[in-house]
């Protein structure tokens, strides 16, 4: 038994302030495996793991890696051990080369006789990205020149290189496309079958329980049971991560109720150098409309666009019959768009503002009177807005930061719905979000829907598309390549015909 | 082809800059000894330059620099007349490089942003720079000394450096690690990136050139005057604006030649301006002017960059 | 329910204990000399000048940005209201503030419309107005009419104090301008995908502090009776230290308040005074001020690098970003 | 506005200061760097230790906001008299309401007044004690003819900030002396920083290598200049300016420094006299303003420095102890401001050398 086990984790603890991120868990975890780690937002699994990866400082408990101590001080030094970890987070360095982000932490490796030897490093770097078949990246050229999902693969790289004994994987698969997905599962494979073992955590359950042997479901920091993947069903799953029983799915069950005919927004022609040309569609009032494709199909792009964000787009964007300024945020806004972006780190919400300011921050004209705005109307204001979609949380005065990912992106939805948008764009709208959170999401949706809204759904999971949009478009570099009609028997096969 | 162009801007700028003067003034203006000694006069404020380059990498600034420069140049005089040319360049080192470490030390171990926290230590160290002159007013340097101060060697020890600036930046890991923190502070010290000691070293590397600086100054001019009222800021921000060129260049040309390129150019612009006979207050317009124009030259940020 | 821990309403009250500890310090070594009634009022007035800069400087610093011009732009205003107001009064002030008006547009317009960093813009903005200052105060000072040291007065210049000051706490906490600031400073690119139009705001912030520069700039008229050349040379520097020791986030940002440039300003001045009062031998007196200002910085700057200094501002500016 | 006087600290209660608590003097000093500023205050420093006055130092003066600021402090500090000097004019007018306001004595020195409205302002100013001022414009003219006669006929003038009336006035005197004589002024800098000599000397002699003499408006630049001529190998060149420098020695000795006008530090003391003495109630305040006028010794050749450092800042000053009482209506009944006047008059090299033969060794 004993040298099965690769990591070995004993009784530990990390609180965050007045929260208990992980209250005492214990865990092996044996060579050769891959292990699922489920569990809601905010039930521990990215602490846990950031403590086994050297990020973070568990407050108590030990670790042993092959029955020896382990006690990292740092990522590096978790590295030399033999553990590797890809965060949730975006977590390269800007501003400097792909090579020195791959071997950040490791230059020492490439000082021979005092000089630190860029050619090999170069050299060493290409090695390891034709050794993944990742291609059209530049080991020589700037980070920041490439898109969020190449700088994963590369943090992929990054933590592959060394060939580690533990592979931990935190909600990575959510940033990637399909093909960036068929690399990761290729690069699992591997490790596995090289007798290493892997961690990977996802909210997608159904790729958990394909890829993984055995699962481990985290609840409020604590260890609810370990399973093994064969004949586990995914509502198995939620139940054991939510406590209690789960019936039918969270989806939209109504079919073929028809969609008022009235056009609300009209786009003709939508043109953007490399990403987009000569979309057209046009969206009903009271429809979801849901976009599909790869990740750089060039959908993202077209929320932008919509939205007046995207660099020299050309084309016109009609509204109620109203040709509006495809450049301007202000106009978008002012005609009744709401965007929620796919980046909720920088784009969608400050977070280092507090709850309150993030509502109010669209809403100022209305709650300006002439030249006085008053603070308690805005307190309350927000207050109630909160109430809408009940956010966890103390009070409106909260920090944004301090917020779980799902409750983050209410916060997002609150401040379009307090403005009282009618047409919204949602970029991803339940990434990185957990099951109980998504459902109230998808009600949410509905529920706007049924008040007149009319909501573009921008995602790549395509069974959300699917489950919640009355039209499909799908979109293939930059073009629509296909359109399905709301219906019971479609399946992700179509959608994919189209995207690939 | 763009990165060429981009590198070129720097070399143009110059070049225009002297052909404009040569017709404004062909007797007065750029004749060749006239440029070497505009030459000889920026290798010595380009010492410093070089010695804020990590610095400006890492978003560190500091404004100590000046003083830093006027005290260990003063400390070295003093030395020289007991220990000779020891005294004055190890005397003068060793300070530079304690102040240096003084300002390392604060910034990374106090919770407060270096620029800041420098102001703050101007004024100490030119009330220092006081004492040590000891009632005097001025100290003049041996002449046996001043060839340190001109052609030959003023222009050896900047090359000195520069060498040294540029091996630290490309072969070693203290350069890379300069530049992960520049790029984000929490990564790096994920990365096990010792953040303290790499801060530390940079504001010693600093503290050092100041230090040279202010010898070779010294040696140039043969005396030295205290400082007071934050007076001595004002001599760190040609060197500041010269690496900030160098920087600004950074994708486009090695930022080590950038900086010399970029000190020259501030030197000539100057110098032409005086042989027109403006007066320095004129020369601040153009300076200021030229500032401008370089920065919005070599960047071209897209709506909704975020730019503080 | 806030759940304040007593270390931080410490720190949140910190500048004001420093304040306090210093003047008791100051009432106790000149036994009383420094806390009577007229001593107070001098302190008060003495600060008025670097108060006006810095609450105009507090909006820019609020939105992540920083203004070094001020100085050179309080110069600048004297003279123009030296100059004009010898031919007419309201007109020269009304210039003046015209002047500072311009100022502070243009560098706006040059960090917003050219995303151009505030800091070298204004860096570039002092070089030039201290080259314009010298060259038209060259030769000699240039004198302000004495009907206007009339109102080098309290009865006028604390009243315009507090007008300035409350109009700008009602902008700062009362109006949309005043969150827009702090949201841009938090997180500039949600704020724009919020609709908030950034560029005005940070011009009208620059507008704001140019503004107040050139009333300064009067101020300064008032008082010292001439414009000269390095009226203000010393501002920069003592804005900056006196909002960061008044306990302003050095990124500006959500947690801005405004009791950093009154608190920081009253500082300085209760420091300078007290110095001279207990008759600090010249070179201790620079020592000690050092000394204290690097340990109210130690006390209230928060650990956070100013944007306006951050890596992208200062150079790294070239290359294109393909990912969005 | 606040007219009550200064109150006097709790212990000593209400009894009047003349009593025992030993008189204050504020002093504006003009900086702790600069051969002048030290010597100057080395002066005062003395003879408030003679007369037992208490000197308090203000802070430093960087702007002419600092000099109205540091007055201010002075007042509140509790001082009896203040001597200043001023950066601008006008500033007098709000320290001279001030003074007024706060029964403070106060005298300029190296300075006076010209702006007729200022004048007007502080006419009939009953704590406007006086001025000790030296003509700068002749100190400038009298260097200016020395480099006439080594015959220079195209000569480069540096100077500091544009705007101070030192400079301003030490311009003028160059400027019309040169006018007169046919010299040309064919290229003059400004705002040169107090180091920055060597830099500008060497790119002016590039561009004008006509350059045949440097009239200095203050001579912290000579050696500088020197350098740049050793550089430039163009051999001696004559070179005058103001404001002695601590460094003067070997430029003199080697023959650099054609000649060097400076040694004004006492101007500071014959105020700091004046003020003394009205405070003791020597003068009649119809008479105010006063007028001292001093000379700036011009220092012309190796020799006359060496006397200067023997006589004038060697152990003994230009004036001992008993000099400086015999000035004094505390210790001379019959002190009245004439013998003020007329030491300033006097005061040059053989003065002191013969006042003091015998007493320096
Ligand atoms: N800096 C912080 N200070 C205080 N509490 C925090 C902080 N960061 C997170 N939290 C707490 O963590 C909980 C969830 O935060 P977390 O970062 O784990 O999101 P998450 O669980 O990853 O959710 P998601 O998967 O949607 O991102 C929040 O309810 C919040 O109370
Ligand atoms: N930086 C932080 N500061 C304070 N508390 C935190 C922080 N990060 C996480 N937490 C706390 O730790 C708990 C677990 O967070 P963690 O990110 O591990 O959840 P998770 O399981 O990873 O959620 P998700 O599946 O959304 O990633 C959160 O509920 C939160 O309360
Ligand atoms: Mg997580
Ligand atoms: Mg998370």
């Amino acid at each position: 038994m004993e040298e099965q086990v690769m990591v070995h984790l004993q009784d530990l603890h990390k609180t965050f302030g007045s929260t208990k991120a992980v209250d005492g868990v214990s865990l092996d975890i044996d060579k050769g495996e891959i292990r699922g780690l489920v569990g809601e937002n905010g039930s521990g699994k990215s602490t846990l793991m950031c403590m086994v990866a050297g990020l973070l400082k568990p407050d108590s408990g030990s670790m042993t890696v092959e029955g020896q101590p382990y006690a990292p001080q740092h990522q590096a030094h978790a590295n030399d051990k033999g553990v590797s970890m890809i965060v949730q987070e975006v977590n390269t360095l800007a501003g400097m080369t792909v090579a020195e982000n791959i071997f950040v932490g490791h230059e020492q490796k490439f000082i021979n006789h005092g000089l630190r030897d860029l050619k090999a490093m170069f050299v060493e770097a290409k090695e390891y990205l034709e050794e993944m078949q990742i291609s059209g990246i530049n080991v020589k050229s700037d980070i920041d020149a490439y898109t969020l999902e190449q700088r994963k693969l590369i943090e992929l790289v990054r933590a592959a290189h060394i060939k580690p004994k533990l592979l931990i994987i935190d909600e990575t698969t959510t940033v990637l496309s399909q093909k960036g997905r068929a690399e990761l599962y290729k690069l699992i494979h591997k490790t596995k079958d090289s007798g290493n073992s892997v961690v990977f955590i996802s909210h997608d359950l159904r790729e958990v329980l394909d890829l993984c042997d055995s699962v481990t479901v985290m609840r409020d920091g604590q260890l609810v049971d370990t399973v093994s993947a064969r004949g586990m069903s995914e509502n198995d799953l939620k139940s054991l991560m939510v406590g209690r029983d789960l019936v039918g799915s969270y989806y939209r069950e109504d079919y073929g109720m028809l969609t008022s005919s009235e056009v609300v927004l009209e786009v003709r022609n939508l043109n953007c150098p490399g990403k987009l040309n000569d979309v057209s569609f046009e969206l009903y009032r009271g429809e979801i409309l849901g976009f599909g494709g790869l990740s750089e199909s060039g959908m993202h792009n077209l929320g932008k666009a919509l939205f007046g964000v995207e660099y020299n787009t050309t084309g016109s964007v009609t509204l109620e019959g109203e040709t509006i300024n495809i450049h301007s945020i202000k106009e978008a806004i002012k005609s009744g768009i709401g965007y929620v972006p796919k980046d909720r780190e920088h784009e969608a919400l400050i977070n280092n503002a507090d709850i309150l300011d993030n509502i109010c921050i669209t809403c100022m004209d209305q709650l300006q009177k002439g030249v006085y705005l008053s603070p308690i109307k805005k307190k309350n204001f927000a207050r109630e807005q909160a109430r809408r979609l009940n956010i966890k949380m103390n009070d409106v005065d909260q920090f944004v930061y301090t917020l779980s990912g799902g409750n983050k992106q209410k916060v997002t939805l609150t401040k379009w719905l307090a403005r009282g948008a009618n047409i919204f764009v949602l970029d991803s709208p339940t990434r990185g979000i957990d099951v109980m959170t998504k459902a109230m999401i998808y009600d949410l949706l509905t529920c706007m829907k049924n008040d007149g809204c009319s909501i573009i759904v921008i995602s790549e999971e395509l069974l959300e598309l699917i489950g919640v949009s009355d039209r499909i478009l799908i979109l293939k570099n930059g073009n629509i390549s296909g359109e399905f009609v709301r219906s019971k028997d479609l399946s992700e096969e179509d959608l994919v015909s189209c995207m690939i | 082809m763009n990165k060429l162009k981009k590198g070129m801007v720097l070399v143009g700028a110059l070049v225009i800059t002297y052909v404009v003067f040569k017709i404004l003034q062909p007797s007065r203006f750029g004749s060749l000894s006239s440029m070497f000694i505009l030459l000889q006069q920026c290798m010595i404020s380009v010492i410093m330059a070089y010695g804020t380059y990590f610095l400006l990498e890492m978003g560190a600034f500091d404004m100590t620099l000046g003083a830093n420069a006027i005290l260990s140049a003063i400390v070295g005089c003093r030395l020289s007349v007991i220990f000779g040319l020891p005294g004055l360049l190890i005397g003068a080192l060793i300070t530079g490089a304690c102040l240096g470490l003084v300002n390392g030390i604060m910034t990374s171990k106090i919770k407060a942003p270096s620029m800041i926290i420098s102001v703050g230590l101007v004024i100490i160290y030119e009330s220092l720079g006081l004492v040590v002159m000891g009632g005097g007013s001025t100290l003049r340097i041996d002449s046996q000394f001043r060839g340190l101060g001109m052609a030959p060697w003023s222009i050896v020890i900047s090359l000195m450096i520069a060498a040294i600036i540029f091996f630290l930046d490309r072969y070693t890991c203290f350069g890379v690690h300069v530049n992960a923190i520049g790029s984000s502070e929490p990564i790096a010290r994920s990365m096990g990136i010792n953040i303290n000691k790499t801060k530390i070293t940079a504001f010693l590397i600093s503290g050092v050139c100041a230090a040279l600086m202010g010898v070779v100054n010294l040696c140039y001019n043969t005396t030295i005057s205290a400082a007071t009222n934050l007076s001595s800021t004002t001599t760190v921000f040609q060197p500041l604006m010269a690496c900030m060129i160098g920087l600004a260049f950074k994708k486009h040309m090695n930022p080590i030649v950038a900086i010399l390129l970029g000190s020259f150019f501030l030197a000539l612009l100057q110098n032409g301006l005086l042989t027109n006979g403006l007066e320095s207050s004129m020369q601040n317009i153009f300076v200021g002017v030229a500032l401008l124009v370089v920065i919005k030259v070599t960047s071209n940020p897209r709506r909704y960059d975020v730019i503080k | 329910m806030k759940k304040e821990t007593l270390p931080k309403i410490l720190k949140s009250s910190a500048i004001l204990i420093g304040l306090i500890v210093l003047v008791v310090f100051f009432a106790i070594v000149t036994k009383g000399q420094s806390i009577t009634l007229r001593n107070l009022k001098l302190i008060l007035g003495q600060s008025i000048i670097l108060m006006l800069v810095s609450t105009g400087v507090f909006f820019v610093m609020t939105l992540g940005c920083m203004d070094f011009s001020v100085g050179a732009n309080l110069a600048l205003s004297c003279y123009v209201m030296a100059k004009v107001s010898t031919v007419n009064i309201p007109l020269g002030i009304i210039l003046t503030l015209v002047t500072g008006l311009i100022i502070g547009c243009w560098n706006g317009v040059i960090h917003a419309k050219l995303k151009l960093p505030s800091f070298l813009v204004t860096l570039s903005t002092m070089y030039i107005l201290n080259g314009l200052v010298i060259q038209l105060t060259a030769s000699e000072p240039v004198p302000v009419p004495f009907e206007l040291f009339k109102l080098d007065e309290f009865a006028f210049k604390i009243p315009l104090l507090f007008v300035v000051l409350f109009i700008a706490y009602y902008l700062f906490r009362y109006t949309r301008f005043g969150s827009d600031c702090r949201m841009i400073g938090a997180g500039e690119t949600a704020a724009i995908y919020s609709g908030i139009d950034v560029d005005k705001v940070k011009i009208q912030a620059f507008c704001i502090a140019g503004v107040l520069a050139s009333l300064a700039g009067f101020m300064n008229g008032i008082r010292t009776g001439a414009a000269s050349a390095n009226a203000g040379s010393d501002m920069p520097f003592n804005v900056l230290i006196a909002l960061v020791i008044g306990g302003l986030p050095s990124g500006g940002g959500a947690k801005s308040r405004f009791s950093a440039p009154v608190i920081g300003s009253i500082l300085i001045s209760v420091l300078s005074n007290g110095l001279v009062l207990i008759n600090l031998a010249p070179m201790v007196q620079n020592l000690v001020k050092g000394i204290i200002f690097i340990v109210l910085i130690i006390i209230m700057a928060e650990k956070q690098m100013p944007k306006f200094l951050h890596k992208k501002t200062i150079g790294v500016l070239a290359e294109e970003k393909l990912s969005q | 506005s606040q007219t009550a006087t200064v109150e006097p600290s709790p212990e000593i209660g209400t009894t009047p200061m003349a009593v025992k608590d030993p008189i204050k003097i504020g002093f504006l000093h003009i900086g702790e760097t600069g051969g002048l500023a030290i010597e100057t205050n080395r002066l005062v420093d003395y003879v408030g230790e003679v007369l037992g006055v208490e000197v308090v130092y203000g802070g430093a003066l960087t702007s002419v906001d600092s000099v109205i600021t540091n007055a201010e402090n002075l007042i509140a500090a509790g001082v009896d008299g203040i001597i200043v000097c001023n950066f601008t004019e006008q500033s007098m007018v709000n320290i001279a309401k001030m003074c007024e306001e706060n029964h403070v004595y106060f005298a300029q020195y190296f300075r006076t007044l010209t702006d007729k409205d200022v004048i007007a302002q502080l006419e009939g100013n009953k704590y406007y004690v006086g001025r000790t001022y030296e003509s700068e414009y002749d100190v400038a003219y009298k260097l200016g003819m020395e480099l006439v006669i080594a015959g220079s006929k195209n000569v480069a003038l540096l100077s500091y900030n544009h705007g101070d009336t030192t400079a301003e006035t030490r311009y003028k005197g160059y400027r019309d002396v040169f006018n007169e004589n046919g010299v040309k002024i064919v290229a003059e800098e400004w705002d040169i920083a107090a180091d920055g000599g060597a830099e500008v000397a060497s790119n002016l002699l590039a561009a004008y290598p006509e350059i045949d003499g440097w009239a200095l408006i203050s001579s912290s630049y000579a050696p500088g200049v020197r350098v740049a001529l050793e550089n430039a190998g163009k051999g001696k060149m004559p070179i005058v300016g103001v404001d002695f420098y601590d460094s003067m020695e070997e430029d003199m000795r080697d023959g650099y420094l054609l000649a060097i006008g400076g040694g004004h530090q006492a101007s500071a003391f014959y105020s700091f006299l004046m003020v003394y003495n009205a405070i003791n109630g020597a003068y009649n305040s119809a008479n105010f303003p006063m007028d001292v006028q001093d000379n700036i010794l011009v220092l012309k050749n190796y020799e006359d420095y060496q006397n200067y450092k023997k006589w004038y800042v060697g152990d003994v000053l230009p004036y001992t102890a008993e000099e400086i009482k015999a000035m004094t209506i505390t210790f001379n009944p019959t002190h009245t401001i004439a013998d003020i006047q007329k030491a300033a008059k006097a005061i040059s090299l053989e003065d002191v050398m013969t006042r003091h033969e015998g007493v320096v060794k």
